[in-house]
Parts: structure tokens; C-alpha cells; sequence
């Protein structure tokens, strides 16, 4: 496959991939902001959501049968289905640190150490 | 099951009943009901174990010889390889396995611990841990008497683990002593040692031969095959047991004895063990556990190569030497007779590795009687004088407690060899084996070397004879030192009427016409061999014959020797074998009358003389370096505390490099170098417990080093792994492609 | 309808458009210290990736991560914020050694992602199979796919989400009166 | 009428996907699961008092599972549901471990938790817990990078609410904060991992997938793997991903840490297990590089795990902390056996690969007893003595002679000292490592070196209860907490003793479902 600039091809959407992916790492790693780091998540679950259709459809979109295959785009919808689940666990998970704490500050939960 | 093999069964499981019932409804029963209860559990096992060797004589027309071992496997664990048709193939088996020497040694163990309960019903009656002491020793007898008649190398280990561990719950008793507590950890971790040895060395064993039953191993394994082939052994569908691997084996089963049988350089667990209860000292570190390394030792015996051979009389012999010297100037009781113990036990391992299998478990089994007796006199001393230890608070006791005294002069007299005492027939027949051992070696042109087995051995007799006299002396002769403790002494039935079966035992226990013991193992030694070439026509059991007939000139021969030498043509060995009693006949007769000449002479006005002595330089310096027990204990102590400096400098060293943690960290190395100065001046064992410790806490330290409770902290160190993990695959992907 | 005419290169153009708002916006997400800001920029983030998904036609997909992505999870968390909004003005800087670590491990994991990605892409490690962009399908294969190829997953996640609001609904609760302190 | 024509129309069109019972009935376990989260659900209605009937129905629940999946027949295995799931003997032993194990723990939850939980939060819980064990069954039947997703977050999502179940507890809260973020960001990591396996090979099929395998993956595989060891590793709570474990489990209920410490580590390992077998399976056992580098890495893993979770349970005073670095050492144990499957390759059936597995559950059947009842026995003396520290159990063996006894005799098998079934168990993975030779032989020094490390701190707790004396009152132990210790101590005794049957069982059941190899010739060669 030719990459030109101006010809969009797979490596185009593996690069923005990995761009979102290490945007969402760094977010993980710098916020003391508990949904901070949960938009982190998200930003890393995109990062694969994009991987799985950009593969779907560049270079697993035919099934051995001459079909359509969508095993990515599936993938990528129940990721975005966890991703909800997630995101309602997570946050209740964090109403209840900040009913006990009266914070969402990750750094005030350390009285478990050692 | 036949039914000596049935018998001895029950007589094990019997403790065991007793020590469950102790342990549900002992403190209810309390102080006495707990005691009887136990005592009455091993008395049944005596009984048990009297009948057993009842039925085992009448299995055949003479008595012992002739008989089949009895070997009951019962397979367990498949494993899916092995030897040996016996069994089911493929499995890891446990079984019985009862010949002469189990009987013997079963009885021995049960008429002492019988003894050593009644006794203790005495001593122990004041404690409050009254019931926890008997629901110990049931305990005891179980593992012990399960170690006894156990058919594998594995069930040796599981027992020889339960043993150790009554032995660390007994040393412990009295946990809130600190001494006591510190002992207890010291015998369980240096115990450890040797058994890592002994794992490593069973482990060999059993991956090699996927079998580990007693006569399978022997079978296959004699060491007498490597005769005729020095490269090794060839086991049907196993394959080449190399002569390395053997002595590796050999040399690592041997650690376990090291360690049980506390011989050098594991012993220093042993004089310290002395802070358990006296009968406990008895039983398990004199008269029983301590002597089931040698057991050990007897029963793979056979398949200990040469070399491996070596290593057990080298290590004998420098023990008996060793803890010999070092009894000389102990002045507490229990530590002479730990000493004194250490001694004959090393006897007993050279008698093992110079190939006198009959003489070292003679000489265990009379030794288990009246060092028994000593144990036993000395707790009704200590018992009398107010748990006072210290021999320079004793003297003139005699007076006070003559039946304790006449006992305890027996033992002596038994242990220093004195003509027609127990100890005589089993010590000669050690020295006159080791002086056959020299003469065989000389013979084949070997290194001078080799008579210091039995050089040394023989002077020894001589040091043993004094010091054993000098405890007797301080003790007992002489004028009271200590008026309170004087005035204290007394006697009690419950405590002396052991000692007065001991000492019997201790007189008669050496002769051929009353327990026969000799006969006995003798016969073991027959029934072996031809019970192994029943299984395996071509083995043997291996070694003993090569070096001398099982039926060695007894005492009563000795006299004619020219007589024998002139109607018979002998064997090589038989001639040495012979040489060998001529020599230690010269050497050893007036060892009995000089030492004991010397010791009386020198302690009958208590410290007086010795205290001159010390006056001379030379001698203070030698007294020093021998009460303070050569600093064994010292050069351990150095050793594991250089290397948890070493560790905690290293793991110091290391923090400074991270960016979190280092606060914590700080304050903790801080706390870990304090405690590390609070240790130097205490003995080894906390040195190396804590020695081991700190090394794990300090690895400890660096693996908690991250978990600060700090969540994102987690998040970095996973992400920065997997980064450089990422980098790495990159790097090494670019390097392939370029 | 994907790639646009030959000429002027419109689906080249409407990639890098989408993509530079996703990435810009993940970025902000990365670097912005507010939480509101932060919420802000994923929905951007969000809906950029939407439209590359329609870029690359996935129609359904695309609306999918719009409705449930954009308006719900956001939606989720813009409410967390809120709740926990009594701290919205309180910034928690991060310490400038664990900022300039993160940094360095997402440069290194960027780096290495980059090179490695295109080395394999560029090798052909993800197939050479035909581009499949103009291959039309209605979304009923999908539905269809749902019921049966993916059946198994899909029952699974009904039963998850079933859990998952019970917990999450028993957590966030209100604490009850008279609820002293346990444990 | 016309609406139930449209019902029928409509169920006629769904006809072709409703699957067969057939295709069902191997996973009973899971429907039978469901139902009772529906019964739990319903019980609510009871009022006042629905947190025992909860408790009892889930109770029934799980045994009704643990009969069904008894009647499964031996012969039933393969791919069911296209390929999402997958039923083998392996498969039904796992799920009645975790089921059996799930049902100790809801006792527990009758001995220990009940009365400080509020009226009313029953249901919640056991919706929950079974929701956490459905997913966890999930784990040991799956083939299917989706399906893999969905039951790793299947058994996360509702186990981060149990951590912090404890709404008011300050620990509880925080436990649930640290476990979910952690578990979040390890997820996504795996997801952007399997999305890369995706790319690689074009398929979500394990089976399929390894018969594609090669080493040309690159970068893209090894973030695969990275991505699948996070997703998993935590799970299991392997080093470097372990870091969750001591502080959850401090701060969750003791019954949710004992859930956790089995179920969770166990649902992990079999997952594993299957992904590692089915990849060596694909590429047809030959000394793959691929493979012989995975096992390399898990074993590794695995080493540096056991001493990890050793040498950090060293000064540990807290009991739920102490267990929670046991049970990351017994992750560690059980890693080294996921290296054997590499060993398949002698020959062409994977029976070396099966011994791992069997090796496996043999440990597996072994922790859950130890484990139950390890912390049950913490339960009870923190329900008495309120508190979890070390100092509590000082003088148990008066105060409490049975709990003592069992906590001494969970000590013993937990170092792997004889008699108890930790022995058995550690001895023979040791065994099998040993057996396989070469490096196999430095993980097994490497056990053996960590259960020398672990004798300290497990004799501690020992030592603590039967040689320091305390002034504490004697403790009144409820009649079912004890049962249900004393029942684990005597299951380790027996399952020593009767080593064999228990050998047998698990060998039976230590078969795995494979998909066909990759004919020889198109194995990728290469040296071990």
C-alpha cells in the first residue's frame, strides 16, 4: 500500500490511534482528579475502538465466504456499551469516595499503604 | 498385615489418640488425670511393642535370624515412573517396613518415653502447662514411634518434620522465657539447614529411581556394586546412577542427620535446646530424636558410596572430638551432658561411616539408656536444688538424695566404658572397628590419615571418662557450696523409681544373654541381605559384609585370639577385624580407671585444683576458647550479620534512586539499622533468624517500596514498565530490520 | 461516497479534519488542568472520532458512539463533576517529577507506537487484502450479526448491565438516615 | 390477533438464532446463574428481612448450578455459540470449583457479615456476587478475544462495587477508588491490545488466531501481549500489576477479600491457561518461538510474583493485608505452572499440557479450601474482637481452640507442610516443573526459596495465637462459622490423604477443547 500524504490509508488511522492512546496514558498519569483519569479511559478505549474499525474495514472487511465481515465493528460497539458500564460504575464508585472523603482528590486516598 | 507389623501399628497410632484427646479435653483433665492419661497411652505402646517382638521371635526357630523383613507398601501418589516389583509401579508409596532393628528400636524408644512420662508426672507437677507438656510428648511418641517403623525415605521425612517440630514446641515450653523461645527458634531454623539437604538429597534419589521404599532403594542402589564398576550404578529401566550423583545423594540425605543428630557444624542447636523441660531432654535430645539421625544414617546406609562414607566418619569424628573437649570446662549440668551427648553421637556417626552399622546402633541403643538416666538424675538434682543448673552451687548432694546418686554414678561409670557396663560392649566394638577400619586402610596402601579415626576416638574415651567423673564429683562429692540449695534437696518416689529401671538397664543392657540387642541387630543385618536378594537376586545389603563378617569375635573370644588365628584362614577384613580388637584392647583398657583415677583426684575438693590450674596462662586461654564453645556461635553470628548489613546497605543504596517511597523508606531503614545494632549484642540464632529475616524484609521493603497507597504511583510504575517493555520490542524490531 | 472524487482529495481532507480535532482535543484533555475543560475536550474528541467513523463508513457505528458515547457517558460524567462540584474551583497540580514522567513515558510509548506501527503497516503485518471501503452494507447484517454470530456476547452484556446498574444505583444512593458508623 | 401473528413472524424470523438446548445445557452453570440473579432480585419484596432470604436463595442458586453442571455429561464439549464460548471438562471443573467456593463464601457472609450489614442491602450484595461469579465462569469457557472482554468486565465491573460495599466505611471507599481506576486502565490497555491481535490476524478466534501466529507481529504483538498480560495479570494480580491487591483487600469486607483471593485469581489463571494452550495447540506444540517466549514470560512472571507476594507479606500485621501478599504468592505459584503448556509439544495430544491443567486445578481445588477458610477464621475474630490486626489473634488457642487449630492448620498447608493438602499440592507442581528439566528446574529452586521465605510470616500468625499469652476473654464462635472452618481444615486432611482420587478427579477433568492444529509442515520451526 502507497502512503501518501493525501492518500489516507491504515497507518493514517493507527498513528491517530496511538496519538489518542498515549494522550489518554498521560491524562491517567497526571490527574489527581478521579474523573480525570476516568476521560483518560475513555480516551484509551477510543484509541482501540478506532484500531478495530480502521482494521475492519482496510484489511479484515471480506469474510472467507466473499461476505461482509464486522467482527471489529462489533467489537468497538460493546466497547462503547462497557464503556458506559464502566464509566456508571466508576463514578458511582467516586460519589461515594467524595461522600467519605469530601474529595475526588486521588492523593487523599492513601490510608491504605504498605 | 502380620502381626508384628499389625502390633507396632497400633502401638504408633496409640500416642496419637492420646495427643487428640489431650488436645480437645486436656486442660479439663488437668494436673494429674493428663499426665496418666498420656503415660497410660504409652504404656500401651510398650506393651504393644513387647508383644510385637514376642510375636517377631516366635516367627521363627531361632530366635531373630531367619525371619523376613515384613514391608507393607501402600501405594499413594502415582507418579508415573519407577522401579520396582514390589509395588504397584509408577507410585510414591508409604508403608511399613519392621525388621530386627525396628523392633528393637521401637522398644527402646517406648520403655524410655514410658519412663521419661512417669518421671515427668513428678518433675512437671508444679507447672501450669501441665497438660500442654503431655499433650506435646503424646505428640512426640507418635512422630517418633511413625519414624520408626515408617517403610519410606518420605515417611522418614514427614516424621523426621514432626519430630522437629515437638522438639521446637518442647524446647519452647516455656516461651516466656526469652532464652527458651530464642533456643526454640535456633533448633527449628538450623534444623531447617540439614533438612534442605536431606530434601535435596531425597530428591535426587527420587527423581532418579521414582521410588522411595526402604528395600527398593537399597536393592537398587548398593553401594557394593560399584565394585565391579566405577562409573556407576546401572538400575533396570532407569538407567546410569553415576557415582556423583550417588554421593551427592548420599552426602545430602546425611545433612539431614547432621542437623537432627546435631553434628558439627550444625550443632550448636543442641546445647541450647537444654532450656526445654529436663525430660524433654531426655527423651528427645539425648535418648531418642537426636539419635534418629543415625537411624537415618543405618537405614541408607547401603547406598552410601565410599566417599560419602568418608564425609559421615570425618563429620563423626570430628564431633565426638569437639563437643568432647568443650564438656570439659562446662559448669552447667545440662550443658555437659548436652556436650557428652554430642560426643557419643558423633561415636556413633564414625561407627556408621567406617561401616560398623552394628556397632553404632548398639551403641544408640545403650546409649539411649543411660544417658537417659544421666538426663533424668540431673532433672531430680535440678528438680531438688530449685531449678538451680549451675554446678558450681552444687556438691555434697550424695547425702541428701543417695538413690539419685547411685543411679547417676552408674550412668557414668556406663558411659565411660567401665568393664561390664553397658557402655563397654557398644563403645569397644565401635574402637575396635575403627582400629580394623585403620588396619584395612593401612593395608591397602591408604593415607596415614586414616587412623586418625581411631586415634582419636581413643583419646576421647580417655577425656570422656574424666569429664563424665568431674560432673559426677561436682555434683554430688564434696562439700556444699550452696547452703539454700543443701537444704532443699530431697527425693521423690514418682522420680527416682525410673531412674532405678534405667540404671538396671544401663548395667545389663550390653550383655549377649539378657536383651541381646547385638544379637538382634546382627540378625537385622542377615535378615536384610537376604530379604534384598529375595527382591533383586543380585543385591545385597550393600557394604556391611565387603568390610567385616556381621558375627564379629565377641568380648568373651577376645582373650584367644592366636588360637582362632591358627585353625582358621581368614579374609582380609576378617584379618583387620581382628587387628582391630587387638589394638583398641591395648589402647583403651585403663581408659575407665585413669580418667576417672584423674577426675576424682582432681575435683574431690571441688574447684580447688582446677582453680590453680586456670592461674596458668596457657590453660585460662584454652578454658576461655572451650567454655565459650570454640565461638561457633560468634562466627555464625558475624557471618549472618555481615550479610544483613550487606542487604540492607544494598537495599538502602538502591532507594535513593526512586522518586517515591524514599520518606517511607527512610524512616524505615532507620528503624532496620537500630534494630541491627540492638542485635550484635545478642547470640546467633537471633543473629541469623534475624539475620534470614532481615534479609527478606529488606527485599520485602523494596517489593512494598511502590505500594505507598498512592493509586497513580501504581498507574506509573505499570505504564513505565510496559513502556519500556514497548521501547525494548521497538529497538530490538529496528536492530533486526537494519 | 468514502473517499470523495478523484481530484480534489475531500475524504483526505475531512481525515485530517477530523483527526486534528481528535487529537487536539485529546490533547487538551491531556494537558488542561480543569475538570470541566477536560469534559469538554473529550466531547470534541468524541464526536471527531464519530466522524471519522462515518469517514470510514460506518454509519452506524458513528451514531452509536454520538448517542451513547457523547450523550450518555459524557453526559454520565459531566454529572459526577457536578456532584462533586464543590472542589470545581480547587486545581490539583500534579507535582512537576511525576508530570515530566508521564511525559516521558508517553513520548517513548508514542515513539515506539509510531515507528512500530507504520514498520507494520507499511509491511503489510495487518493483511493485504483489497481495500473493502467500497463495499456498501446496511446496517440490518449487523443486526443480524447481533442475533447471531455475536448472540452469546450480546446476552452477556444484557445480564451486565442489569448488575452493573443495580451496584452502580445502590453506591451513588443517598446515605439513609440513621446510618451510624460500621466497620 | 394480529399481534400474536407478528410474535409468531417475529419468532420465526429469530428461530434460526435461539440456540439448541444442546448447545446450552453445558453452561447450566451460567443460565442457572442468571435465574438466581433474578431470584435474589425478587427477594427484596421480603422486606424487612431480605438479606437472609437473599442469602438463601443465592445459596440454593449456586448448589442448583453445582448439581446441574454435575449432570453435565463428560462427553459434551466444543465450540458452542459460534465459536463465543467454549464447554469442556476443564471448563465444568473450574465452574464448580468457583461455584462451590462462591457458595462457602455466602456462608461466610452468614457467620461473619450478616449482622453489621444494614436491612435492606442484601439483595444488592448477592445480585452483585453473583453477578462477579457469572462473569468468572464466563472466564474459564471463553476462546473469543470479545468474549474475553466481556467476562473480564463481566467479573470487574460488579467487583469494584463489592470492594466498597461498605458505603460509610472511609478503607472501603477507598479500596473501591483504587480498584476500579486500576481495573479500568488495565482494561483499556487489554482492549487496545486485543485490537492490535485484531489487526494482526483478522479474527477473534484464539484457535484461529494461533494457526495464523508467526513472529512477523512486531510491535503490534507484543503490545498485544502487554495488553493481554495487563488485562489478565491483574486479574490474577501478577507483578507489576499487583498493586491493587494488599489495598483492596485491606479495605473490602473480609467476605468480598475472600471472593476476590480465589475467584478472581482462579478466573484469571484458567483464562490463561486456555489462551496459552490454545495458541500452543494451534501452532502444533513445535517449539515455536512465540510460544516458548510466552511461557518464558509467564513463567518469569510468575517467579517474580511468588517472591513479590512472599517478602511483602513479611511485616504485614494487618490479616487481610497478610493474606491478600499470600495470595498474590499463590498467584505466583500457580504462574509458574501456566509455563508447562509450552510443553505440549512432545506430543501431538498436549497431554504435558494437560497435566498443567491439571496441575492447576489440582492447586486451585486446594487454595479455594485453604483460602475459605484462612479468612473465615479472620471473619470470626474480627466479628468478636472487632478488629483484623495481629494483635487480635493473640492467644486464640486458649480463647478459641477450634479457630485456632483450623487457622494453624490454613497456615501449614498454606507454607506446603505436610499434612494437609498444600503439601500435596505444592509438591506436585514442583514436580511437574521439575519433570519437565531444563529451566523448569530454576522455578522450582524458585518455590522452594519462596517457601522458606513464607514459613516467617505464616508461622507468625501460629505463633501469635498458641505461644503469646493474652488477657482477651475466651470467644464465642457462631456454631456455622466454626463448621465451616473446621469443614476446610478436614478437607485439607482429607484431600492429603486421599491424594490419589483427587489426583484422578482433576486428571479427568483436565481436558481441554481444542481446535485442529496446524498440519505439519506449515509449523513454524524453531528451537526451545
Amino acid at each position: 500500500m502507497v502512503m501518501g500524504v493525501m492518500e489516507i490509508g491504515l497507518a493514517h488511522y493507527l498513528v491517530l490511534g496511538a496519538v489518542l492512546l498515549v494522550c489518554g496514558l498521560v491524562t491517567i498519569l497526571t490527574k489527581r482528579n478521579a474523573i480525570g483519569i476516568l476521560i483518560g479511559v475513555e480516551l484509551v478505549l477510543n484509541a482501540a475502538n478506532i484500531n478495530l474499525v480502521a482494521f475492519n474495514r482496510y484489511s479484515h472487511g471480506v469474510s472467507e465466504g466473499g461476505g461482509v465481515a464486522l467482527a471489529g465493528q462489533v467489537f468497538a460497539i460493546f466497547v462503547i456499551v462497557l464503556a458506559a458500564a464502566e464509566a456508571a460504575v466508576a463514578l458511582s464508585i467516586f460519589l461515594n469516595f467524595y461522600n467519605n472523603f469530601t474529595s475526588v482528590d486521588v492523593e487523599k486516598a492513601k490510608e491504605l499503604r504498605g | 498385615m502380620p502381626t508384628p507389623a499389625l502390633l507396632l501399628l497400633i502401638a504408633t497410632l496409640v500416642p496419637l489418640v492420646s495427643f487428640v484427646v489431650l488436645v480437645l479435653l486436656g486442660k479439663r483433665m488437668g494436673n494429674p488425670l493428663a499426665g496418666w492419661v498420656a503415660t497410660g497411652a504409652i504404656g500401651t505402646s510398650f506393651a504393644l511393642s513387647i508383644l510385637a517382638a514376642i510375636s517377631w521371635l516366635g516367627g521363627s526357630p531361632e530366635w531373630g535370624c531367619g525371619n523376613m523383613p515384613i514391608n507393607v507398601p501402600i501405594p499413594w501418589v502415582p507418579t508415573g515412573w519407577g522401579i520396582g516389583p514390589q509395588t504397584k509401579t509408577g507410585y510414591l508409596d508409604l508403608g511399613l517396613y519392621v525388621d530386627s532393628l525396628t523392633i528393637v528400636m521401637f522398644s527402646m524408644v517406648c520403655l524410655v518415653s514410658l519412663l521419661v512420662h512417669v518421671f515427668s508426672i513428678g518433675y512437671m507437677g508444679e507447672d501450669k502447662g501441665y497438660p500442654r507438656f503431655f499433650t506435646y510428648l503424646s505428640l512426640f511418641c507418635f512422630s517418633m514411634l511413625g519414624l520408626v517403623v515408617g517403610g519410606t525415605l518420605m515417611q522418614l521425612f514427614v516424621f523426621w518434620e514432626l519430630v522437629g517440630l515437638c522438639s521446637y514446641l518442647l524446647i519452647g515450653f516455656w516461651h516466656e522465657k526469652k532464652s527458651a523461645s530464642n533456643a526454640a527458634i535456633k533448633a527449628f531454623v538450623v534444623n531447617r539447614i540439614g533438612d534442605v539437604g536431606f530434601l535435596i538429597g531425597l530428591g535426587v534419589l527420587f527423581y532418579h529411581l521414582g521410588n522411595v521404599t526402604l528395600p527398593e532403594v537399597w536393592a537398587a542402589l548398593d553401594s557394593s556394586k560399584l565394585i565391579g564398576s566405577p562409573e556407576g550404578i546401572r538400575v533396570a529401566g532407569i538407567g546410569m546412577f553415576s557415582v556423583r550423583a550417588l554421593t551427592v545423594m548420599g552426602v545430602g540425605l546425611f545433612c539431614g542427620a547432621i542437623g537432627k543428630s546435631a553434628q558439627f557444624p550444625l550443632h550448636v542447636w543442641l546445647p541450647d535446646a537444654m532450656e526445654g523441660p529436663t525430660p524433654v531432654s531426655a527423651l528427645i535430645h539425648a535418648a531418642t530424636m537426636v539419635a534418629a539421625g543415625v537411624y537415618l544414617v543405618a537405614r541408607i546406609f547401603p547406598i552410601l558410596t565410599d566417599g560419602a562414607k568418608l564425609v559421615v566418619a570425618i563429620i563423626g569424628v570430628t564431633t565426638l572430638t569437639m563437643a568432647a573437649l568443650i564438656a570439659l570446662v562446662q559448669s552447667d549440668l545440662k550443658k555437659v551432658l548436652a556436650y557428652s551427648t554430642l560426643s557419643q553421637l558423633g561415636y556413633m556417626i564414625l561407627a556408621m561411616g567406617i561401616g560398623s552399622w552394628v556397632g553404632g546402633m548398639f551403641h544408640l541403643i545403650t546409649h539411649a539408656f543411660f544417658k537417659a538416666l544421666l538426663f533424668l538424675g540431673s532433672g531430680a538434682v535440678i528438680y531438688a536444688a530449685h531449678h538451680e543448673q549451675d554446678m558450681k552451687e552444687y556438691g555434697g548432694l550424695w547425702r541428701k538424695m543417695p538413690i539419685t546418686a547411685i543411679a547417676f554414678g552408674i550412668a557414668v561409670l556406663a558411659i565411660t566404658g567401665t568393664p561390664y557396663f553397658s557402655g563397654y560392649f557398644s563403645k569397644d566394638l565401635i574402637m575396635a572397628h575403627a582400629g580394623a577400619f585403620g588396619a584395612l586402610a593401612s593395608e591397602e596402601g591408604r593415607s596415614g590419615w586414616y587412623w586418625l579415626l581411631f586415634v582419636l576416638p581413643v583419646v576421647i574415651a580417655y577425656v570422656t571418662a574424666f569429664y563424665m567423673t568431674r560432673c559426677w564429683m561436682l555434683t554430688f562429692w564434696g562439700k556444699p557450696r550452696n547452703e539454700h540449695v543443701f537444704e532443699h534437696a530431697h527425693e521423690r518416689g514418682i522420680m527416682w523409681a525410673p531412674l532405678a529401671v534405667l540404671a538396671v538397664l544401663s548395667v545389663v543392657g550390653g550383655y549377649d544373654g539378657l536383651l541381646n540387642v547385638k544379637g538382634f541387630l546382627n540378625a537385622a543385618v542377615t535378615e536384610n541381605t537376604k530379604y534384598v536378594q529375595m527382591v533383586h537376586p543380585e543385591g545385597k545389603f550393600g557394604g556391611y559384609e565387603s568390610a567385616w563378617p556381621s558375627d564379629e569375635p565377641g568380648l568373651s573370644r577376645s582373650g584367644e585370639d592366636e588360637d582362632h588365628g591358627a585353625t582358621e584362614v581368614l579374609t582380609a577384613s576378617q584379618a583387620a577385624h581382628k587387628q582391630g580388637w587387638h589394638v583398641m584392647h591395648q589402647s583403651v583398657r585403663w581408659a575407665p580407671l585413669v580418667g576417672i583415677g584423674m577426675g576424682i583426684l582432681m575435683y574431690m575438693r571441688g574447684y580447688a585444683v582446677a582453680n590453680v590450674l586456670m592461674k596458668a596462662a596457657p590453660v585460662r586461654w584454652v578454658h576461655t576458647w572451650l567454655y565459650r564453645r570454640m565461638y561457633f556461635d560468634e562466627l555464625y553470628m558475624g557471618v549472618f550479620v555481615a550479610i544483613t548489613v550487606g542487604l540492607a546497605r544494598l537495599g538502602a543504596a538502591f532507594d535513593q534512586y526512586v522518586i517515591d517511597g524514599l520518606v517511607n523508606l527512610a524512616g524505615y531503614a532507620v528503624r532496620q539499622l537500630s534494630s541491627l545494632a540492638g542485635l550484635c549484642d545478642r547470640y546467633v540464632v537471633d543473629g541469623g533468624v534475624n539475620g534470614v529475616g532481615a534479609a527478606t524484609q529488606g527485599l520485602g521493603a523494596l517489593v512494598r517500596m511502590p505500594q505507598t497507597g498512592r493509586i497513580r504511583l501504581y498507574v506509573t510504575v505499570v505504564l513505565g514498565i510496559v513502556a519500556i517493555g514497548i521501547a525494548a520490542v521497538v529497538v530490538v524490531v529496528v536492530a533486526t530490520v537494519m | 461516497m468514502m473517499l470523495g472524487q478523484a481530484g480534489f482529495p475531500m475524504g483526505a481532507v475531512l481525515f485530517y479534519g477530523f483527526a486534528l480535532g481528535a487529537g487536539l482535543s485529546a490533547m487538551g484533555v491531556a494537558l488542561s488542568r480543569n475538570i470541566v475543560r477536560q469534559a469538554v475536550c473529550l466531547l470534541f474528541a468524541l464526536a471527531s472520532v464519530a466522524g471519522l467513523y462515518y469517514l470510514l463508513g460506518c454509519e452506524f457505528l458513528a451514531a452509536v458512539q454520538l448517542v451513547v458515547y457523547a450523550g450518555g457517558t459524557l453526559i454520565l460524567i459531566v454529572f459526577g463533576v457536578m456532584l462533586t462540584s464543590s472542589e470545581l474551583s480547587a486545581k490539583f497540580v500534579p507535582r512537576r517529577g511525576e508530570v515530566m514522567v508521564a511525559l516521558g513515558i508517553g513520548a517513548v510509548l508514542l515513539m515506539g507506537l509510531i515507528v512500530g506501527l507504520c514498520a507494520a503497516a507499511g509491511s503489510g503485518a495487518f493483511g493485504d487484502a483489497p481495500l473493502a471501503l467500497d463495499r456498501d452494507y446496511p446496517v440490518d447484517r449487523l443486526g443480524l450479526a447481533m442475533l447471531g454470530d455475536y448472540l452469546a456476547p450480546f446476552e452477556v452484556v444484557s445480564v451486565l448491565l442489569l448488575v452493573v446498574m443495580i451496584g452502580a444505583a445502590y453506591l451513588a444512593k443517598a446515605r439513609r438516615k440513621g446510618q451510624g458508623v460500621q466497620g | 390477533m394480529a399481534s400474536m401473528g407478528l410474535i409468531f413472524t417475529s419468532l420465526a424470523a429469530v428461530g434460526p438464532f435461539v440456540p439448541e438446548w444442546g448447545q446450552m445445557r453445558p453452561f447450566v452453570g451460567e443460565l442457572v446463574l442468571m435465574g438466581t440473579i433474578v431470584g435474589v432480585l425478587l427477594s427484596a419484596f421480603w422486606g424487612r428481612r431480605s438479606n437472609a432470604v437473599a442469602g438463601v436463595v443465592s445459596l440454593a442458586g449456586l448448589m442448583l448450578a453445582v448439581v446441574g453442571l454435575l449432570l453435565v455429561r463428560p462427553t459434551e464439549g466444543g465450540e458452542q455459540f459460534r465459536g463465543m464460548l467454549v464447554s469442556d471438562h476443564f471448563a465444568v471443573l473450574w465452574k464448580i470449583l468457583l461455584l462451590v467456593f462462591t457458595a462457602g463464601v455466602v456462608l461466610m457472609w452468614f457467620s461473619t457479615t450478616r449482622v453489621s450489614m444494614h436491612e435492606g442491602d442484601g439483595p444488592e450484595f448477592f445480585t452483585l456476587l453473583l453477578g462477579a461469579c457469572l462473569g468468572m465462569c464466563l472466564m474459564g469457557s471463553t476462546s473469543n478475544l470479545l468474549m474475553i472482554f466481556m467476562a473480564v468486565e463481566m467479573a470487574s465491573l460488579p467487583s469494584y462495587v463489592l470492594a466498597g460495599f461498605r458505603k460509610t466505611d472511609r478503607v472501603g471507599s477507598e479500596a473501591a477508588l483504587k480498584y476500579v481506576l486500576f481495573g479500568a486502565a488495565t482494561s483499556a490497555v487489554m482492549v487496545y491490545g486485543l485490537s492490535m491481535l485484531y489487526g494482526l490476524y483478522g479474527t477473534l478466534q484464539i484457535g484461529e488466531l494461533a494457526r495464523r501466529v508467526d513472529l512477523g507481529g512486531g510491535v503490534p504483538l507484543a503490545v498485544a501481549m502487554v495488553g493481554i498480560l495487563a488485562g489478565v495479570g491483574f486479574k490474577i494480580s501478577a507483578v507489576p500489576f499487583h498493586f491493587w491487591c494488599p489495598d483492596v483487600f485491606e479495605g473490602a469486607g473480609v467476605d468480598v477479600a475472600a471472593f476476590l483471593s480465589v475467584a478472581s485469581k482462579g478466573a484469571g489463571l484458567t483464562l490463561l491457561l486456555r489462551i496459552l494452550m490454545t495458541i500452543g495447540h494451534g501452532l502444533g506444540y513445535a517449539g515455536s518461538e512465540v510460544l516458548t517466549s510466552l511461557a518464558v514470560t509467564v513463567g518469569v512472571m510468575g517467579a517474580i510474583t511468588c517472591t513479590v507476594g512472599n517478602t511483602g507479606a513479611y511485616v504485614q500485621m494487618n490479616m487481610k493485608r497478610l493474606l491478600a501478599y499470600s495470595s498474590i504468592a499463590h498467584a505466583g505459584y500457580m504462574l509458574c505452572i501456566l509455563s508447562l503448556v509450552v510443553r505440549g509439544g512432545s506430543d501431538a495430544n498436549g497431554v504435558m499440557a494437560n497435566s498443567a491443567a491439571q496441575a492447576l486445578l489440582l492447586y486451585l481445588a486446594v487454595y479455594l479450601f485453604m483460602n475459605l477458610g484462612a479468612f473465615t477464621v479472620a471473619g470470626l475474630v474480627q466479628r468478636e474482637t472487632g478488629g483484623e490486626r495481629l494483635e487480635d489473634y493473640t492467644g486464640l488457642g486458649r480463647r478459641s481452640p477450634l479457630l485456632a487449630v483450623c487457622m494453624g492448620a490454613f497456615m501449614f498447608s498454606l507454607v506446603g507442610l505436610p499434612p494437609f493438602a498444600g503439601f500435596g499440592a505444592k509438591v506436585y507442581v514442583m514436580w511437574k516443573l521439575g519433570a519437565n528439566g531444563s529451566w523448569w528446574w530454576a522455578l522450582v529452586a524458585v518455590i522452594g526459596v519462596n517457601t522458606v521465605f513464607s514459613l516467617y510470616y505464616y508461622l507468625r500468625v501460629v505463633r501469635v495465637m498458641f505461644m503469646v499469652e493474652s488477657e482477651k476473654p475466651e470467644m464465642v464462635v457462631s456454631p456455622l462459622g466454626g463448621g465451616l472452618a473446621l469443614v476446610c481444615a478436614v478437607m485439607l486432611l482429607v484431600m492429603l490423604v486421599a491424594f490419589e482420587p483427587v489426583l484422578n478427579l482433576t486428571g479427568r477433568y483436565a481436558k481441554l477443547h481444542l481446535p485442529r492444529s496446524v498440519p505439519t509442515g506449515q509449523v513454524v520451526a524453531g528451537g526451545l
